[in-house]
């Protein structure tokens, strides 16, 4: 990987734990939903430079194209309670939340540094490989082998939330 | 990875850049303008824009884009197994696969049926077309 | 011959060996063919094609049309670029000036990225990425969330009912366009575009839209979609004049709104092409393919009426998007959710299935395939 | 080891992918707007999703830790939509959306 590839990826990055850094403490709600996006972007590149190209596809699919129009509709259809403020920090969790943050942050680098030494004592002998070769037909191969259990599941569930979703927003008739 | 998404990265690049150039270029050539307040009011057809510009609206959207999202979860999952269909009939073995595809569209369709009979992809609720009056 | 990453890749470098064009890293081939798409494709399609819009409308309505700038007003889209570049640009005051700044851009870039995937020619294709349909849809849904956001931060009523309606519309429609690239992708096992328009050639398949009945019938869901999705005529409610004075992009004006327009026609362009390439063959010469043919031609000829086929093919669906525009009235809301769920959504897993069972009877081949294996006496030459 | 070598390793993939929950679980806690709190969930779900890529390409060079996050997308995308449904159902009871006043089941 050349050092211009090796950018991209870091401002990809950067991105995507400034946007969720956004998300996170921005008083506004909207902005919050519009940095989200910025940071499912930034990820899908990040899965892109990890060797799964299908997976960034469908993190743009499903998460820019669905999550965020719907979370958008759920803002525009109940923000005349806030006024456009929209300032909603402040519950009684925030002291809590800082602290609870603040003390993951020492316990996850440990666990992550540590892991991350064993991972790459021993890479696999055919990281580069895998990282480049095409996806989809790998993950086509899965679903109908090893995956086919799951999938089907999580197809039923689908339906199962499908109906459900619909039945909660439907109006009142 | 492959090299094709270098062309992606730069053609993004490329288009995003554009929006401020043209805008920049613009306000380079541009005469200086003097908003009145006629001019920087929401344009409600001429006359004073009457309440919040944010109205409420119609919770069918919503529904839609309920229905859209399990729809396209869906397509996106069965993207995969398709591709894998040619292979198996040349090979003589499609059956299973064509199982897998079977029960997608007939779970899609399922979920269309309850939509359809639960009236949720009806836009106006409760109106049948050519109405008498009354 | 492994696939090419670049413009004109193939090419360069049987043309520059030995030379320093060859020593030339990928990257700026990359972006050199981004700048070409973008500056010499992309917007000028966007330009002139509202100069041959209203020459057609024009036509169509026994007009003269534009022809006061230039011979034949042909000059009519510079007048109108200079015009927009030099209005007032205007930010609604009550409104988001970052939101209403940054959804121009989300348009822009969704319709523009498009292009990475679309293969001009056999070897021309700026990158041909091996999930192209999907990397396709993928990029094109950002627009989406632009023209919603847009119209949230316009303060005005219309924009925001505008918004509401065209993300509603592209999102509806987008399931139709997917469920009618499937068959497309069980046909030919596949998702890079190459490879799909590859599969088309004469002593092939043929192109898909004859591959079997039904993706005859997914190819009008698939270019109807595409025409809901576009926001165009007779699905162009978001921005109806009549009822909400061009809905998401009432607040837009000047440059702002010029680039609104031309993310319009580059998206529009870029369904045409993609229809054209999943359904019409693509670079592909009907019932000739030239690697094949008696005479060798030069590579660089060869690359010419390729790009010229696809570009024919694609301008002529586009005059049909033009032409639809002036011939058909508006749909209304409830028809326009109707026709998508209750017909186009229905028929296309129809097609999923019907597509499915031809391939599974047939071992794959097309109908012109199965017909000339009944004549040449029933000896499968597959 | 420099930052740009840092960015294409395991450990800055595992670093983004904690930063992430961190946010995410900050965000649940701390909103009290219910879609709000939705947001922090999915932050924590991609959180998730990064790490099981990392790892498939980091540690074992194999399909499956991304037909994981293949499912955790799917999934999550079908919690969204339910989470917003049940969001909407309580707008229309209680005409807000605070999780705070979300208390009927309490007592």
């Amino acid at each position: 990987m050349t050092n211009g590839m090796k950018w991209i990826l870091l401002i990809a990055e950067l991105l995507t734990v400034g946007s969720a850094l956004i998300v996170a403490i921005n008083p506004n709600i909207l902005y919050s939903a519009v940095f989200l996006l910025f940071s499912f972007l930034g990820i899908a590149v990040m899965y892109l430079f990890a060797g799964a190209d299908f997976l960034a596809g469908v993190q743009v699919v499903v998460y820019v194209g669905g999550v965020t129009i719907l979370i958008l509709f759920a803002i525009m259809l109940t923000q005349w309670l806030y006024r456009l403020k929209l300032k909603d920090i402040g519950s009684k969790f925030v002291v809590p939340g800082v602290v609870l943050a603040l003390g993951l942050v020492p316990f996850l680098h440990r666990g992550l540094t540590q892991l991350g030494k064993m991972v790459q004592a021993a890479p696999p002998e055919k990281m580069a490989e895998f990282a480049a070769s095409p996806k989809t037909a790998m993950i086509g191969k899965a679903l109908l082998t090893n995956y086919v259990l799951p999938f089907e599941a999580v197809t039923i569930l689908l339906l199962g939330a499908l109906v459900g979703a619909v039945w909660l927003a439907r109006p009142k008739a | 990875m492959e090299t094709g998404y270098i062309s992606a990265f730069w053609f993004i690049v490329v288009a995003a850049i554009t929006v401020p150039l043209m805008l920049g270029v613009g306000a380079l050539l541009r005469p200086k303008s003097i908003p009145t307040r006629r001019g920087t009011q929401a344009y409600e057809c001429g006359e004073d824009p009457i309440g919040s510009a944010w109205v409420k609206f119609n919770i069918r959207f919503y529904v839609v884009a309920i229905i859209f999202i399990i729809f396209d979860v869906e397509v996106a999952a069965v993207l995969p197994v398709a591709t894998q269909f040619k292979e198996a009939v040349l090979s003589g073995s499609a059956g299973f696969v064509f199982a897998e595809i079977f029960l997608f569209v007939a779970l899609l369709v399922l979920g269309l049926i309850y939509c359809w009979v639960r009236g949720d992809l009806e836009w106006v609720k409760g109106v049948t077309q050519n109405a008498p009056r009354k | 011959m492994p696939v090419n990453s670049a413009l004109f890749a193939q090419s360069l470098t049987q043309w520059t060996q030995g030379t320093w064009f060859a020593s030339v890293p990928i990257w700026v081939w990359a972006l050199v063919s981004a700048l070409i798409i973008i500056y010499m494709l992309a917007l000028p399609f966007g330009g002139i094609a509202t100069y041959v819009e209203r020459k057609i409308a024009a036509d169509l309505q026994d007009r003269i049309g534009p022809n006061r700038v230039g011979p034949l007003g042909i000059f009519q889209f510079a007048a109108d670029a200079i015009k927009m570049i030099s209005k007032e640009d205007y930010v609604p005051p009550g409104g988001d000036r970052f939101l209403f700044n940054i959804a121009p851009v989300l348009v822009v870039v969704g319709s523009c990225a498009g292009f990475v995937a679309l293969p001009l020619g056999q070897y021309l294709v700026a990158g041909d990425i091996n999930i192209g349909v999907f990397y396709i849809m993928a990029i094109t849904t950002i627009i989406a969330p632009g023209i919603l956001l847009g119209s949230w931060a316009s303060e005005n009523k219309w924009s925001l009912l505008g918004g509401l309606r065209s993300a509603a519309q592209i999102v509806s429609y987008e399931i139709p366009v997917a469920l009618s690239i499937v068959p497309i992708i069980l046909i030919s096992g596949s998702l890079q575009i190459g490879e799909i328009v590859k599969q088309q050639g004469w002593h092939d398949h043929f192109w898909n839209v004859f591959h079997n009945p039904f993706t005859f019938i997914s190819f009008f869901i698939l270019f109807v979609g595409g025409l809901a999705e576009t926001n165009r005529i007779p699905f162009d409610l978001p921005e109806a004049e009549s009822e909400l004075v061009s809905g998401f992009n009432t607040e837009f004006s000047g440059m702002r709104f010029g680039l609104y327009a031309l993310g319009e026609f580059v998206d529009v362009f870029v369904m045409c092409a993609l229809v054209t390439s999943l359904y019409l063959g693509g670079w592909q010469i009907p019932f000739l393919e030239l690697d094949k043919f008696w005479v060798t031609l030069p590579s660089g000829l060869i690359a010419l009426i390729h790009v010229s086929f696809f570009l024919g093919k694609t301008f002529l669906l586009v005059f049909v998007v033009m032409w639809l525009r002036w011939t058909l009235p508006r749909l209304r809301v409830d028809q326009l959710m109707g026709l998508c769920w209750k017909g186009m959504v229905p028929v296309a897993l129809f097609n999923i299935l019907g597509t499915a069972i031809w391939m599974w009877a047939f071992k794959g081949q097309s109908m012109l395939q199965v017909v000339s294996g009944l004549f040449s006496g029933g000896g499968g030459s597959h | 080891m420099n930052l740009l070598d840092f960015s294409n390793s395991i450990e800055g993939y595992l670093l983004v992918s904690s930063i992430l929950l961190t946010l995410g679980i900050f965000s649940v806690l701390t909103r009290k707007n219910a879609i709000g709190i939705l947001l922090g969930v999915e932050l924590i779900l991609n959180a998730a999703g990064i790490n099981f890529v990392a790892f498939s390409k980091f540690h074992s060079a194999a399909i499956d830790g991304q037909m994981v996050t293949l499912f955790i997308i799917l999934i999550a995308a079908a919690e969204a939509a339910v989470a917003l449904a049940i969001i909407l159902r309580f707008y229309r009871l209680k005409q807000t959306i605070d999780a705070d006043e979300a208390s009927l089941l309490r007592n």
